[in-house]
């Protein structure tokens, strides 16, 4: 069991304990912080993958901003929801058996595939990853266009969310 | 260095599979996007898992997994304000209430 | 130069026509010009044709190809032999005469009509002398140059006829004079009877011409040429001779036939005579152009022309057939007009069936082979006739001027409200008295005796006693009517006050009398036969050697007998003698005993014509043809089809269309899918989850049957 | 001068047609502008029809002025026209009778610029038929000619009149008339694309001249499952129904009143004129060269309807009450001898070794394309006349007329004139044609034509009814005084009928300029 | 490698030999130096900020004219050991209704946020936590963490004015957050890596604050909005809540609070040293050796946590609505504006020798102030008459 191995066992844990907290506990805010642990091991496991740059990002991201945009929601929706009365729908069993019958053909097919033991290649240290991925990202020939679409996504997205959540002032 | 591909992938697969019992079995809109954002990690764990394991050299799998972040942000965020609105005019965040899309 | 002849009277039609025809003057002084130069024309080719001896070997002729057919072409010109230049003197000579008198007619130089109206006979004008006194004079004819024109186009109609050398323009010039007929009948087309006399007139003529096209097609497609010196050579002659045509006629004859009923209209004969009496009631000038010098004279000329023809196959004794059709339509036309002639009231209705009778006679002549005869008969006949016309005319002016000046409307031209004109109108009297004897052939002195005694000479010699027979009792009727038509006229006391202030003509309606009168009494003696008793050997028959020469084998002269001679000279005198006696004392027509109404009527033949053809003509037109046959027959043909298919259309859209194809498919279809839409509107909740459960679900029922049967 | 040479063709056959499209562009309220440039364009055609006629060598064999370009090679069909003595004259006669017509159509007030166009549009059609040597082009040309007379007997027609159908259904003159016309030739002209294109496709050509030698030769064997013979019988009753409705032969020929009473002036005048010519030249053109021994069998049939055509068409015009249904019947009568001519022809078959038959074959197949020049020129005289007392008095029922000729005295001789030309008058350009036929069909038909005297005697029934009831007859007071006092005949309208007359006396007098044409290329034609 | 030019790496080997001598294997021999590392560094940290106590009430005392704290020990040395003692055996109160978890968890996660940034802080050119190639968002990521703990420490002390309080020390914190991450990127962009041992290194030609100075302030406002101190201070305002998220903390808790906010704003002192002024470069000291660069590192970060001390307690309080204004209407654009121009001259210029860039960049530095300036005061002057057309001075 080599270091790496540890953490990665740990990590898996800490995503898998949290995520299942995450669709199980009443309170909602504790979810959201849940949701945060989860999150924070994904983390975890983009650094072992050596994608640092992802790993800071994805702290920055989800953490950062999106688990603290969930606190807010569920803050802003509290004064009805008094975590009280049933969290889950009555159909709560089909979907638990559907997701197991998920998971299990996800699992078969993921071993079902051709040499999916195989371990990582070593990536030469001169290898400069971030430097890569902003090649990547900004030359035209690679993903220039993917960046600059995703960029007008997000104005949009930004612009539709201020226009709804403001829309009662007008009326 | 020798963690074989295979667990990250089983790893990604339980962890979508919660996210979608959450999507599946949550009466509160939020929760149901919070099964949601599990489901986008475990995507990314895929993508990143991949990069890594098939051809670091190709920046394919981070850029992708970049634009996953910037999907889902936007996502949260529209979602998130459809649902104060829902809440502002409905007055309930249950995820059953809003059921107006009938035939 | 021949050629030229018929053109003057032509080119004086169209310049009244279409330049002169305001001006009476320059219009009238043109037509007689124009007529006054064919004249002299004729003149001049008649004096050099009496020049050459043996005239008829080498006649004047000019030919120019006038119709390319096939390699050959048809072939048209002008040709004078003997029989051609005695025809034209007569021609050119009544032509002129009656140019001239109808200047006088017209009353040229006399004021226009207070309310005449072209169409109608002038009525007269109101007009104050210098004594301010006022009285009605003869008016001009509103139409006066068209009449000159018409004249005009008549003139040249005949002179093409005489001067062809073909057949076609012969029928050309036919048919030129069968239009100015009707023009000049229909000349005061007001009056009701003037119009339905000129279409009698036309259509007459017409039946007559159609078959006579038929023998020119026949002739033609049969010789290959029209002129007669092709046809009459001996070799095609002999050829048509001996061809068999229809119901037994040989080629010739029946060609000869179709020609002879072509004359039969023409020429106003038996069965197609009804057009003449009725052409009357053209102005005066114009009956006397038709039935004295040209139109009927025209039809007679004809048969002349195809004489050698006619006769192809006669050999000398028994006659051919059509010779003997000929013969007996000649003579029995000759009885049955002098019959109807004798109980006519009206002047010139009387002159009209006397002309009739007389065509007959010389038809009969042709018939029996009486080739000279029946020329010298013609042309001594042109003259008196034309005379006797003329003088009629003159009669009929001097009795509208008593009428006018009395004011009294009483018919000018009815013979019995004449009366004692001979000492009125002295002139006219004498011209008419020679006329009408010459016309009965009065014994030596008239040219018609020669000519008549002729033909019964002829009928005669030949042992044709039937033809002889009823020639001379025609001739018998004909002395007796034309004194019976003098004696009303001009002896006695006149009957109408009219009559008693009646006047005589201006010069130019007696001079052409006086001239017709001397050649009525002097062309007979050009023809008088070698072995009459005293005047034979005088005069050379100048006649029967000219004219006989047209023809290939010079006719033989007859031997003389004296029972011919005296039956004429019997006839005539005691005709005059008893017409005399019998109207001495008639005033009025109750007296006169012949006024039989089945004479009168004509023998009903107008009536029976009418009813027999024109009446089924019309119904046949109109309904049969018209209204039956197109309107019903085919016209219920193509609507039965436009119904048919109408009703196959109703048809397809009432039982394929509509049933099957809208309400099975069209609306089944329909309501299907709204049956069906409503069954799966029901999976449709709202609910969010529920969805993505039922998509995960059929996901997941995909991913395993896709494990299953294919990987 | 050399272009004028080898073009001379397609310039007169497409020239009525630029000349359209110019007009298309002009106002339509510059209405004398309209009707005189229609007028010049066809003046210009006829100058180059009569150019054409100069330059024709009569004596020279074949077709001349020959032009072919690729048209429709799929079906290898050719746009290959050409000209012969037949075809010149027929052509001579359009460039003639169109530029009256127009001038005669200088009284249409309204719509102009339509009714000019379609009137250039209809001189090209007929032009087309004359000229075609392909067999489609024929048809389509033949197609092409119906359309603008449909439009112009349906729009400018005579308004007043009705037709009662079946079940008294009443239906508008004009339409009737314009639809009867339109559909009963169309139907006949069906039989006719059949055989064209049975021809087209048996030898793969449509090519005239390639036909006459292929086709009559081909007797043997079977065609279509059907002996030879059998076919080409019931080809050739397809080309005779086609021509014989055009013609108007006897039992086919309802539709030519209705179509001329119907019809503006200008319009049955070339109706009258040179549209009837088109079935008599299809039967001069196809018929006899391409059917010679079926020609031969059925000619007495032939010779019959011809008759009767002659007989009825003389004696319906002769119970008519109407003046202008009367000249149209007049028409099927004299089209009939046409009939007549080409029947004896075909009696003959093909020039045999009998000399006088020959003659007579020429001279019919000459009088009767003679006959076919005379009546356009008489015809559209005719029905110009009529129209000229149309105008003035609105009615052409002969009982309302009367006692017009002191009224009108110029307009009165000029009926009379050619009333008489179309009687047949000799002298006069009727009798000319006339006589040749007669003479023709004597020794070949010699009962058919003895009936058809019947037939003349009538026609100078009808003619002399006409003008008793017109010129001569009591005066009708309504049209003596007052405003609808009846007006003398215009100087136009004299200078429509001085052409006329002019040819008419001059054909009558001298036809042998013409006939000269005529003769060569009747010895040619088959 | 001796100690006294590469201690780190000295001390680590001798240690290694210690510990393998001992018998662990090298693998557990490695984690465990890696984790003494970590000790000390968390341990040297938290002694300063006991330092940084006393430095701060010393200070503060002067600058208000006074003396500070100087009777407990010489200088008053031993008063934040007092206050500390003080602290822990105060009683340590928890609400009945807070959620206990995430109450006691709060503090921890703050103070947790402050010490992961010193992983990153290279205090020497070899003596540092980890030399990660992220560094600078690594930098942004813990702020993050330092907003949840907020949150977190909010929610759970179930008081309304807690929970207002932390609202809006998060809105300050997210909005500043922006104009830092945009002028972090212009030393990123100048040194071409993220790494702030490589920006140190590239800035031995020319102090970064020569080449945009603009950013450098911008950077400080932001860092010092990050704190929440001074201008920025909203939670702690008395007059309206009291004293923000960390009402219901006492004891130890807020003592944690206390010294997290005390060590970060000593460790943004240091950024900006790091950043801007050449971090522990001295015009060519540090290559006499490791402790020399660290004290003068020390020495920069000191001088930039008094710069902030210094703000502090000279400026006024800004109104939460005025405070977020001024960032979206006037630091984010202007941020934007000078990376832009930055990005393009360092393009442009490329060919130049370093100080031509350097004066080139520092005149348009010049520049973009002035311009701002001038809009600035145009937009006042405009402000100021719509007033006068409002209501005219004084007159009734």
């Amino acid at each position: 069991m080599t270091a790496s191995q540890i953490v990665f066992l740990l990590s898996a844990a800490l995503i898998i304990g949290s995520a299942l907290m995450v669709v199980t506990t009443r309170k909602l805010v504790h979810a959201a912080l849940w949701l945060v642990a989860a999150l924070f091991g994904v983390a975890i496991l983009y650094g072992l993958l050596e994608a640092g740059f992802l790993a800071v990002v994805q702290v920055v991201v989800y953490i950062g901003a999106i688990a603290i945009l969930f606190i807010f929601a569920v803050m802003l929706t509290r004064k009805e929801m008094r975590d009280t009365g049933p969290q889950t729908r009555r159909s709560w069993p089909l979907a638990a058996l559907l997701g197991l019958l998920v998971l299990a053909g996800l699992v078969f097919l993921v071993l079902d595939m051709p040499d999916v033991a195989r371990t990582a290649v070593e990536i030469p240290a001169e290898v400069d990853t971030v430097g890569a991925l902003g090649q990547a990202l900004v030359s035209p020939e690679a993903y220039a266009l993917p960046f600059e679409v995703a960029s007008v996504l997000l104005l949009a997205a930004l612009i539709g969310a201020v226009y709804i959540a403001s829309g009662q002032k007008k009326e | 260095m020798n963690i074989p591909l295979s667990w990250y992938l089983i790893l990604a697969a339980s962890l979508f599979c919660i996210g979608l019992y959450g999507v599946l079995s949550r009466r509160n809109a939020i929760a149901i996007l919070l099964g949601v954002e599990l489901m986008l990690n475990a995507v990314n764990i895929n993508l990143v898992a991949f990069w890594r394991y098939l051809d670091p050299a190709q920046m394919g799998g981070q850029v992708f997994a970049i634009i996953v972040f910037a999907v889902a942000a936007a996502e949260v965020a529209v979602g998130l304000a459809l649902i104060i609105s829902v809440y502002r005019s409905r007055k309930s965040v249950v995820a059953d209430d809003i059921d107006l899309m009938k035939w | 130069m021949i050629w030229l002849l018929p053109l003057p009277p032509l080119l004086a039609f169209f310049l009244i026509v279409l330049v002169t025809n305001k001006k009476k003057a320059l219009s009238h002084t043109l037509g007689v010009g124009a007529a006054a130069l064919s004249w002299l024309g004729s003149m001049i080719v008649f004096v050099r044709a009496l020049g050459v001896e043996h005239f008829g070997e080498h006649a004047f002729e000019s030919v120019v190809d006038w119709l390319p057919t096939g390699e050959t072409a048809l072939q048209i010109g002008v040709r004078i032999d003997p029989l051609g230049a005695a025809v034209l003197f007569f021609v050119a000579w009544t032509i002129l005469m009656i140019f001239l008198y109808s200047v006088g007619y017209q009353n040229f130089g006399q004021p226009a009509g207070d309310h005449d109206v072209k169409g109608l006979p002038p009525h007269g004008a109101t007009v104050t002398d210098n004594m301010g006194k006022k009285h009605t004079v003869m008016s001009i004819e509103p139409m006066y140059s068209r009449f000159f024109a018409f004249l005009g186009l008549f003139a040249c109609g005949m002179y093409t006829l005489v001067v062809s050398n073909n057949l076609l323009t012969l029928f050309v010039g036919w048919e030129i004079m069968g239009l100015c007929s009707y023009l000049l009948i229909g000349f005061w087309y007001g009056k009701k009877s003037a119009r339905d006399a000129a279409v009698k007139a036309f259509m007459t003529t017409r039946i007559g011409d159609v078959f006579m096209l038929l023998g020119i097609a026949f002739l033609y497609s049969a010789t290959g040429s029209l002129s007669f010196e092709v046809i009459f050579a001996e070799g095609t002659l002999h050829a048509l001779a001996t061809t068999p045509a229809f119901f037994g006629f040989s080629a010739a004859g029946f060609i000869g036939l179709l020609i002879f009923i072509g004359v039969v209209g023409k020429s106003a004969q038996w069965p197609l005579h009804v057009w003449l009496p009725d052409a009357m009631e053209g102005p005066t000038p114009v009956s006397a152009m038709i039935h004295a010098a040209t139109m009927v004279s025209a039809g007679v000329y004809a048969v002349l022309r195809m004489f050698p023809l006619i006769t192809a196959d006669f050999s000398g004794h028994g006659l051919t057939m059509t010779m003997s059709i000929i013969a007996f339509i000649g003579s029995f036309t000759a009885i049955f007009a002098a019959t109807i002639a004798v109980a006519q009231n009206d002047i010139k209705r009387v002159l009209a069936y006397s002309t009739v009778s007389q065509l007959g006679f010389m038809i009969a002549a042709l018939g029996i082979g009486a080739y000279v005869a029946a020329a010298f008969h013609l042309i001594t006949h042109a003259f008196f006739k034309a005379l006797l016309f003329l003088g009629s005319g003159s009669v009929i002016h001097g009795m509208e001027h008593g009428a006018l000046h009395t004011g009294e409307h009483v018919d000018p031209q009815d013979l019995f409200n004449m009366g004692g004109l001979r000492k009125k109108m002295p002139v006219t009297f004498w011209t008419f008295l020679i006329g009408g004897l010459a016309l009965s052939g009065f014994p030596v002195l008239t040219a018609g005796f020669w000519s008549k005694d002729e033909i019964l000479a002829d009928a005669f010699g030949h042992g044709h006693w039937v033809v002889f027979i009823t020639l001379a009792v025609a001739a018998f009727l004909t002395a007796f009517y034309t004194m019976r038509q003098i004696t009303l006229a001009f002896f006695g006391e006149p009957r109408t006050r009219a009559a008693a202030h009646a006047q005589e003509t201006p010069w130019t309606m007696t001079l052409p009398l006086v001239v017709l009168a001397t050649f009525a009494i002097g062309y007979g003696w050009t023809g008088i036969p070698e072995h009459f008793p005293i005047l034979g050997g005088l005069i050379p028959n100048w006649f029967h050697e000219f004219v006989g020469g047209t023809l290939a084998v010079h006719p033989e002269v007859l031997e003389f007998s004296i029972w011919p001679l005296l039956a004429s000279i019997g006839v005539a005198l005691g005709g005059l003698s008893f017409g005399w006696l019998a109207y001495r004392k008639v005033r009025t027509p109750r007296q006169d005993r012949l006024q039989i109404p089945v004479l009168k009527n004509k023998w009903y033949f107008d009536e029976a014509y009418d009813f027999l053809f024109v009446r089924p003509a019309a119904w046949i037109a109109e309904q049969f043809s018209y209204l039956f046959m197109d309107r019903t027959i085919i016209d219920g043909i193509l609507h039965g089809i436009a119904r048919g298919a109408l009703f196959l259309g109703g048809v397809f859209r009432n039982y394929i269309d509509k049933p099957v194809i809208n309400e099975f498919f069209g609306d089944g279809t329909g309501n299907l899918v709204k049956r069906a839409g409503a069954g799966l509107r029901k999976i449709q909740v709202g609910r969010l989850q529920y969805y993505m459960l039922a998509s995960l679900i059929v996901l997941v029922a995909f991913a395993v049957l896709y494990y299953l049967l294919l990987a | 001068m050399e272009f004028l040479n080898s073009h001379l063709l397609t310039l007169i056959l497409f020239f009525p047609v630029l000349a359209a499209l110019v007009l298309l562009f002009l106002p339509g309220e510059a209405v004398k502008l309209i009707r005189w440039t229609a007028l010049i364009a066809s003046l210009v055609s006829l100058g180059l029809s009569i150019f054409l006629w100069r330059q024709f060598d009569p004596a020279a064999a074949g077709f001349q002025f020959e032009e072919t370009y690729t048209w429709y090679a799929a079906i290898n069909s050719t746009f290959h026209i050409g000209v012969d003595g037949l075809s010149l004259t027929m052509v001579l006669l359009t460039a003639i009778l169109t530029p009256i017509a127009i001038l005669a159509s200088f009284n249409i007030s309204e719509r102009v610029k339509a009714y000019m166009m379609l009137f250039l549009f209809l001189e090209t059609g007929m032009l087309g038929v004359f000229l075609a040597l392909d067999l489609l082009i024929f048809f389509v040309f033949w197609e092409v000619g119906l359309v603008p007379m449909y439009f112009l007997i349906n729009q400018w027609g005579s308004e007043k009149g009705e037709r009662t159908l079946w079940k008294g259904i009443k239906v508008q003159a004009r339409n009737y008339a314009s639809l009867k016309f339109m559909i009963y030739t169309m139907a006949g002209s069906l039989g006719l694309l059949l055989a064209i294109q049975m021809l087209g496709v048996l030898f793969q050509t449509f090519d005239l001249l390639v036909l006459y030698q292929r086709w009559t030769s081909l007797s043997d064997g079977t065609l279509l499952g059907l002996p030879v013979a059998t076919v080409k019988a019931v080809a050739f009753w397809a080309f005779v129904i086609a021509f014989a409705v055009k013609v108007p032969v006897w039992p086919f020929h309802t539709w030519l009143p209705d179509a001329h009473t119907e019809a503006p002036t200008a319009g049955s005048m070339i109706l009258a004129g040179v549209l009837l010519k088109l079935g008599a030249y299809g039967f001069l053109r196809l018929v006899l060269p391409l059917y010679p021994a079926e020609a031969q069998r059925f000619a007495g049939a032939l010779a019959f309807l011809a008759v009767m055509a002659i007989i009825f068409g003389a004696f319906a015009s002769y119970g008519q009450k109407d003046f202008k249904r009367l000249v149209a019947y007049s028409s099927v009568n004299h089209m009939g001898f046409v009939l007549l001519g080409i029947a004896a022809a075909a009696k003959v078959g093909v020039a045999g070794t009998d000399a006088a038959l020959n003659l007579s074959r020429n001279i019919a197949l000459n009088g009767a394309v003679l006959q076919m020049f005379n009546h356009g020129l008489s015809a559209a005289g005719m029905f110009f006349l009529v129209g000229v007392l149309y105008e003035r008095t609105h009615t052409r029922n002969l009982d309302d007329y009367g006692g017009l000729f002191p009224l009108v005295p110029v307009y009165g001789g000029i009926l009379i004139f050619t009333s008489m030309a179309s009687l047949g008058l000799p002298g006069l350009n009727g009798f000319v044609s006339e006589f040749l036929v007669v003479r023709g069909s004597w020794p070949i038909l010699t009962v058919y034509t003895a009936l058809a005297m019947l037939g003349l005697l009538f026609t100078g029934a009808y003619i002399l009814k006409g003008i008793k009831q017109v010129l001569h007859g009591p005066l009708n007071e309504h049209w003596a005084h007052g405003e609808h006092r009846l007006a003398e005949i215009k100087a136009r309208e004299i200078i429509v009928m001085v052409p006329l007359m002019v040819l008419i006396l001059v054909l009558g007098i001298w036809p042998g300029w013409l006939l000269e044409v005529i003769n060569k290329a009747m010895l040619m034609l088959f | 490698m001796n100690l006294w030019n590469d201690p780190i790496n000295f001390i680590a080997g001798w240690l290694r030999a210690l510990l393998t001598g001992w018998g662990l294997s090298l693998d557990l021999a490695k984690i465990f130096i890696m984790l003494v590392g970590v000790g000390v560094l968390i341990v040297g940290s938290l002694v300063l900020a006991i330092f940084l106590v006393w430095v701060e009430r010393k200070v503060v005392a002067r600058f208000q004219d006074r003396v500070g704290p100087n009777r407990i020990g010489p200088y008053g040395l031993i008063q934040p050991f007092a206050d500390i003692i003080k602290l822990i055996i105060k009683e340590d109160i928890t609400p009945t209704t807070a959620d206990k978890v995430i109450y006691n968890l709060a503090p921890v996660l703050a103070l947790a946020s402050v010490l992961f940034l010193w992983a990153v802080l290279p205090l020497a050119s070899n003596i540092y936590g980890v030399d990660l190639n992220v560094a600078a968002l690594y930098l942004v990521a813990a702020g993050a963490l330092g907003t949840l703990a907020i949150i977190m420490g909010g929610w759970a002390s179930n008081n309304k004015y807690a929970l207002l309080g932390a609202f809006r020390m998060v809105a300050t914190m997210i909005s500043y957050e922006i104009p830092m991450v945009v002028v972090l990127l212009i030393p990123t962009l100048l040194a071409g890596t993220m790494s702030f041992r490589g920006i140190v290194e590239s800035q031995a030609g020319a102090w970064y604050v020569l080449m945009a100075p603009l950013a450098m302030l911008i950077f400080l406002i932001s860092a010092v909005a990050e704190l929440g101190r001074a201008p920025f201070d909203l939670n702690e305002a008395e007059s309206e809540i009291i004293a923000g998220f960390h009402i219901e903390y006492t004891g130890m808790k807020f003592g944690l609070f206390y010294a997290g906010e005390l060590l970060h704003a000593f460790t943004f002192g240091g950024f900006v040293a790091l950043l801007f002024f050449g971090g522990y470069q001295f015009f060519g000291l540090e290559k006499l050796g490791p402790l020399v660069a660290v004290t003068i590192f020390l020495a920069k970060a000191m001088f930039g946590y008094w710069v902030i001390m210094w703000i502090k307690y000279t400026m006024p309080r800004i109104r939460i609505d005025h405070l977020l204004a001024f960032n979206w209407k006037f630091l984010t654009p202007l941020a934007l504006i000078l990376l832009v121009v930055t990005a393009l001259l360092h393009k442009l210029l490329a060919g130049l020798p370093l100080w031509g860039i350097t004066l080139i960049m520092f005149l348009t530095n010049v520049l973009i102030a002035w311009v701002t300036v001038e809009i600035l005061r145009a937009y006042g002057r405009k402000q100021r008459q719509a007033e006068e057309v409002l209501a005219p001075a004084g007159q009734h």
